[in-house]
């Protein structure tokens, strides 16, 4: 039923993806930069699904749960190192986390 | 405008023709139980049997001055009161509530949206709930409503995950995410909560605790946090959070009957496949909500709030290894055959 | 007795071990009798075995013992010791000398304070150089040769704390060095032919074969005109001929008896031994033998004219060392091998006398050397003036005197062979050769006495320990010549007694006609009156320019007629300043370029580039770590662009 | 009517994503995301994927988003004074590269042009055969996925752990129990610049226990 064809859902997920890299790169903010990589997943899991569509093999749609399961461990982990970052040094602003300066 | 399409505005407008009136119904009902177990009068005056109390009630929100907190965040507050809605009346959709009739001489089936994930979209839709009570409290930009907010988000995810887990149970002797599926298959088996007791009992539970309803209602417990995250919210503004309120519960109800309880079915009564069983079947499926309504007002008027604490770890400690119990039973009695 | 023949050389090493390793605690009299017992008794047992082996007869004049031989691998070096007559002339005089000099020292260098070290050294010396002769093959003998090298840059260098002697040391060892590099090519190219560096072994098979020597070696050079140069190119290093005679006149630097012994009369004769050993190789190579033979003659003039400007007593001493060794190696270019050894020894007699007699003058004089200073010493040095006298008479070649019978045997065979121009040479030679002899006996004996007053009244005779040798010395020069007396001169009595026995040592290589032919007897005797009239003519004219009390006058007089040559002459040809601008001068420059430009600028500067590149780059990549998290999310960004572009389209 | 739908949630999905990213204040991108979830989980089922796209919504968008909303609430996190750092080196080439990339992905996909899909079946979004296939060729990644998240869980709740819990007490001389030293930034006052956050129900039960 789908008569849109599937590069445009390909392009949207790139489009998505690069929007997400720019977040990643430009925000300050430690959620944000988070926030940006749950786009990043998201745009992954488009294209992955999409080409399940086209490929007719519903493999794609399994492995997208995976990256769910894993988005959720990462989220987790990630807030719970910014809480315990934020408990020493009042702020998740990443410039300001440069302890591993030479 | 294809014929499908008509018949699913169709089903559509009967079924949003109910939800509308639940608040009001409920209003009323839930005043006079209260009053009979706190054994006073309760309300009285506005017409027989204080009737038009609802009435009344909507009369008074749309008159209500509209008070917004200077330092609210305008875009959210305004948003947070609709995304309420949301889930209330769209979840509605996958509940079947009737035989498949021949209305016109084409078969059509009594459900809004015959999909196959259809309790996965139910769930997923309450699930979105979470958001309007978050941005809520946040918007308002008051202490006690930003606590509120916080201890809803915690309460709700909890018991969500409860609720899940119990209703899985009950989809896997089903065999398939789709209610009308549930609802046949109760009308061959014995109704599911006889078999799933404890899963029943832990989805009863978790749904009181999803719609915030008292014994869960710490977020907007009034003793303390003066109304929770709706504190700041006037005259139709709190009127849209009732409305949800109510919906959410009704469609919680409809779910738990229509898993549970055999949705629009009666054990022995075969209803004929025309407009006529339709109806009937709607009206069973009403009658159950309704009494299950009843029980939501029964439990309120009747257990104290639980403390934060104990909330979190009746969720945790509590209903989850319950659900995980019954799950795994209610998969070993599907393989030994008996369910 | 001959059996321990191997003794002889161990003795004076055992003395000097003795001395040199545990001497420290000694008293001076046992450091004294160590030093002189150790040659006494290698003397004695030198006569002990001379006699026994002029006695016996023994298969080929030869009397050869191998101690041990020193293999590697296939090569073996044997090392043997060989007493034939060669040999047994060099032990003699080597053992003699060597010994009376020892006696002398006692007393010369009795109050220095280096007396023990100075005892061990002359002691090394006396087993280095009796290796160099008793060996029985060339590598011996080059053990020895290096060994007295060594104790001439140690003796010469013997003063250590004043500045000229170590410097005149090193450039004596220094020149040595460059005539043994010579020796050392010489003995690869035989040893290379012949597998084997025993005389033993080599000379009978090339005397009965030539054709093994003659073939083409290198371009213009057959095998024994080459071996035969390289050797007298080690020979002129160590006897000190003209390109490298330079550090004989500066080794009289070290002590007077160390002059005496080794730059008169042992080591500087190793070279003519060397000759004389390898005479078949020179026979087999004419050209190379009149080479050595104008060598010598040059030499010998060019040395006496630099001796007749020098007013420091021993430098005229050395110079007319130079030039005698000259005259034994024109005698040894022209084949009369046994008059250059004659020659060795009647020298080694008057010239160990000469220096022994100046040695006692400047003992006497307190150090003194300058000839200006002195004058009118007979009066106070009796004995000295008259056995210095004895001398110069013996050198000059006044007969019934040694030196007459040795240098006129020289003249003979260079008249014999016809070589009028050698002959006129070293007759010119002979006439300054007495007439600087005479000078220099005339400026320190004879006229009023020039020195300081404080030396004028504290001059004595030397003492007895002193003299005895000196008188002994006197008889050797005197009788010396008899060993050698031609036929003629001796009514027909002996006929050349010496020439007799070095016989079997010539060989007569085949193919090659007999030695010398003689000459009439006429113009025999008119050689040899002509030979005296040349030592007595250098007599008189001496005493007209320097008897009395003249002193240095007349000498000023003719120097400033001929102000030019007197000048070139007292700076000795300008011969040091010529070497140090052609050879020192340049390669100092070349070292220090090599130091400075190549050394530190390329090598250094390498290594130092290396490390700026490491620097360099450390500090380009520091930029990169800014600590920042989104830096390195972008770098991992800008990685994963590139990856997927290289993938994708690549 | 099926493109319709595409175009419409495509931009709303590409509109929500501009705002998570550009958006000053950490709640509206958190919520921005909530909307480019939903749209995605729309576009999902457009591509005959209904389960993933329930299950990204309840699982995504119900839990993970919370869970984000969760903390910053927690942490308070203020609105930034401006939402870039600045248009310096670092966002210039990070835009520039994102172009890039884009650009090339754009120029594969028109490339390798786009073949129709197969026409959807009932029977080709049926949830059975997907399940099949998760449960026996993919069993083992998805028992690493459950360790993995029993290892998430364990992990954060250690990260987070409040300060002085076990790690033995903090602070110069002993407390008396109850009376905790106030270090945690969490509580109230302890940072005078930094406005106190309400006290977090969690921590009160932990006080009890």
């Amino acid at each position: 039923m789908s008569s849109v064809p599937v590069s445009w859902y390909l392009l949207l997920a790139a489009a998505l993806f690069a929007i997400g890299t720019i977040g990643a790169l430009t925000r300050r903010n430690g959620i944000s930069i988070f926030l940006s990589i749950e786009l990043m997943l998201n745009a992954a899991n488009l294209t992955l699904v999409a080409y399940a569509r086209q490929l007719d093999d519903r493999t794609g749609q399994l492995i997208v749960f995976f990256v769910m399961a894993v988005a959720a461990a990462e989220a987790a982990v990630g807030l719970a190192l910014f809480i315990a970052v934020f408990r020493q040094r009042h702020t998740i602003d990443v410039n300001r986390m440069n302890l591993m300066r030479w | 405008m294809s014929p499908e399409l008509i018949a699913i505005l169709a089903k559509y407008a009967v079924m949003f023709a109910v939800l509308i009136n639940v608040a009001p119904i409920m209003n009323w009902v839930e005043r006079r139980a209260c009053a009979y177990i706190q054994d006073r009068p309760g309300p009285n005056r506005v017409g027989p049997l204080g009737l038009f109390q609802p009435v009344a009630d909507a009369l008074k929100f749309m008159f209500k001055e509209d008070v917004t907190p200077s330092a609210a965040d305008k875009p959210l507050y305004l948003m947070a009161p609709a995304l309420a809605l949301l889930p209330a009346f769209t979840t509605f959709v996958v509940i079947p509530f009737g035989p498949d009739i021949t209305v016109a001489g084409r078969a059509v089936r009594l459900m809004v949206a015959d999909v196959d994930t259809g309790v996965l979209v139910f769930l997923a839709l309450s699930s979105l709930s979470v958001y309007s009570l978050v941005m809520a409290g946040y918007a308002s930009n008051n202490k006690f409503s930003l606590l509120g907010s916080i201890r809803a988000s915690a309460q709700l995810i909890s018991y969500e995950l409860a609720l899940t887990i119990a209703v899985l149970a009950v989809i896997i002797p089903v065999g398939s995410f789709n209610l009308a599926d549930v609802v046949a298959y109760q009308r061959a088996h014995v109704w599911n909560f006889l078999p799933q007791i404890i899963g029943f009992l832990v989805f009863l539970i978790a749904s009181f605790a999803e719609t915030n309803r008292l014994p869960f209602d710490l977020p907007e417990a009034e003793s303390e946090l003066v109304a929770g995250f709706h504190t700041e919210y006037g005259s139709m503004r709190f009127a849209l959070f009732f409305q949800a309120e109510y919906t959410n519960m009704a469609a919680l109800s409809a779910l738990g009957v229509t898993l549970y309880f055999g949705g629009w079915s009666l054990p022995w009564i075969e209803f004929p496949h025309n407009l006529l069983g339709g109806v009937l079947g709607l009206l069973t499926l009403l009658a159950k909500i309704g009494i299950c309504m009843a029980v939501f007002v029964w439990i309120r008027w009747t257990f104290p709030r639980f403390r934060y604490d104990q909330l979190m770890r009746l969720g945790w400690k509590v209903l989850l290894p319950l659900a995980i119990l019954n799950l795994i039973l209610v998969a070993a009695m599907t393989l030994a055959g008996w369910l | 007795m001959l059996d321990l023949l191997w003794l002889i050389p161990i003795l004076p090493l055992a003395g000097a071990a003795i001395n040199g390793l545990l001497g420290r605690r000694f008293p001076k009299s046992l450091v004294t009798a160590v030093g002189v017992g150790a040659p006494l008794a290698s003397l004695v047992l030198a006569l002990g075995c001379l006699w026994e082996y002029a006695q016996g007869s023994f298969p080929n004049d030869a009397f050869e013992r191998t101690l041990y031989a020193w293999t590697a691998g296939d090569l073996s070096i044997p090392v043997g010791f060989l007493l034939d007559r060669l040999s047994s002339v060099m032990l003699f005089v080597v053992t003699f000398v060597g010994f009376w000099i020892h006696v002398y020292s006692v007393g010369y260098m009795g109050h220095e304070e280096g007396y023990r070290r100075y005892f061990s050294y002359l002691n090394l010396f006396m087993s280095a150089m009796l290796l160099l002769i008793l060996g029985n093959n060339f590598l011996v003998m080059f053990v020895g040769w290096e060994g007295v090298g060594l104790c001439s840059y140690l003796l010469i260098g013997f003063y250590y704390d004043q500045p000229v002697p170590p410097a005149a040391g090193k450039k004596a060892f220094i020149v040595n060095r460059i005539g043994d590099f010579a020796f050392l090519v010489g003995l690869f190219a035989l040893f290379a032919k012949f597998g084997t560096l025993t005389y033993g072994q080599i000379f009978p098979r090339i005397a009965a074969q030539p054709g093994l020597v003659l073939g083409e070696y290198v371009p213009g050079f057959t095998l024994a005109a080459f071996v035969a140069l390289c050797f007298f190119v080690g020979a002129m290093g160590k006897s000190a001929q003209i390109p490298l005679y330079v550090w004989l006149p500066d080794a009289m630097a070290g002590p007077t008896p160390v002059s005496a012994l080794i730059h008169a009369a042992t080591m500087v004769t190793a070279g003519v031994y060397m000759v004389v050993r390898s005479n078949v190789l020179y026979q087999l190579a004419p050209g190379v033998s009149m080479f050595v033979a104008v060598i010598g003659a040059t030499t010998a003039i060019f040395a006496a004219t630099i001796a007749l400007a020098q007013t420091d007593i021993k430098k005229v001493l050395a110079y007319s060392t130079v030039s005698q060794l000259g005259y034994m190696f024109l005698a040894a270019g022209l084949g009369a091998y046994s008059a250059a050894l004659f020659h060795v020894v009647t020298h080694a007699f008057f010239k160990a006398l000469l220096f022994l007699g100046s040695g006692s003058v400047i003992h006497a004089m307190g150090g003194e050397q300058d000839m200006r200073k002195m004058g009118g010493l007979g009066k106070h040095l009796p004995q000295t003036s008259k056995l210095f006298w004895i001398g110069c008479l013996a050198i000059a070649g006044i007969p019934p005197l040694s030196g007459f019978f040795s240098k006129d045997e020289i003249l003979h065979a260079a008249a014999a062979d016809h070589h009028w121009v050698l002959y006129l040479v070293g007759w010119i030679t002979a006439v300054l050769t007495a007439f600087y002899m005479f000078r220099a006996h005339y400026m320190t004996f004879a006229g009023r006495f020039r020195g300081t007053h404080d030396q004028e009244h504290h001059l004595h005779e030397s003492p007895p320990s002193m003299t005895l040798p000196l008188w002994v010395l006197a008889v050797g020069a005197a009788v010396a010549g008899v060993v050698g007396v031609p036929k003629l001169l001796s009514f027909g009595l002996i006929s050349n007694w010496f020439h007799h026995w070095l016989e079997p040592v010539i060989a007569q290589p085949q193919g090659l006609e007999a030695g010398e032919h003689s000459i009439g007897v006429g113009l025999e005797v008119g050689l040899v009156l002509l030979a005296v009239a040349a030592g007595v003519g250098g007599l008189f004219l001496a005493r007209s320019v320097y008897g009395g009390d003249r002193g240095f006058a007349r000498e000023l007089t003719w120097a400033q007629r001929f102000p030019f040559l007197h000048r070139l002459l007292e700076n000795k040809y300008y011969v040091d300043e010529i070497y140090d601008a052609l050879i020192v001068r340049p390669l100092a420059a070349l070292s220090r370029f090599l130091w400075k430009v190549v050394d530190t600028f390329v090598i250094d500067g390498a290594v130092k580039a290396g490390a700026f590149l490491t620097e360099l780059t450390g500090d380009v990549g520091r930029f990169s770590t800014t600590g920042n998290v989104r830096n390195y999310a972008l770098y991992f960004f800008l990685g994963v662009i590139l990856l997927f572009w290289w993938i994708a389209f690549a | 009517m099926e493109t319709v739908i595409f175009a419409l949630f495509a931009a709303l999905a590409l509109v929500s994503a501009i705002v998570v990213v550009t958006h000053k204040s950490p709640v509206y991108s958190t919520l921005a995301l909530v909307l480019t979830l939903f749209s995605t989980a729309v576009l999902y089922v457009l591509l005959g994927a209904p389960f993933v796209g329930a299950l990204q919504i309840l699982v995504y968008a119900g839990a993970i988003v919370v869970l984000f909303l969760f903390v910053i609430m927690l942490l308070n996190i203020q609105k930034e004074e401006e939402a870039h750092a600045g248009f310096g080196a670092q966002t210039w080439t990070a835009i520039l590269g994102a172009a890039i990339f884009l650009g090339m992905m754009g120029l594969i996909f028109w490339r390798s042009g786009s073949p129709a899909a197969a026409p959807l079946t009932p029977e080709s979004v049926a949830l059975k055969p997907l399940a099949a296939q998760l449960f026996t060729t993919y069993l083992l990644p998805f028992e690493i996925v459950g360790l993995l998240l029993l290892v998430a869980v364990i992990g954060a709740t250690v990260a987070a752990r409040k300060p002085g819990e076990e790690l033995g007490h903090i602070g110069e001389h002993e407390y008396v129990s109850g009376e905790e030293p106030r270090t945690d930034p969490l509580k109230s006052g302890s940072d005078p610049h930094q406005p106190s956050v309400a006290e977090p129900a969690y921590s009160s039960q932990r006080e009890a226990s």
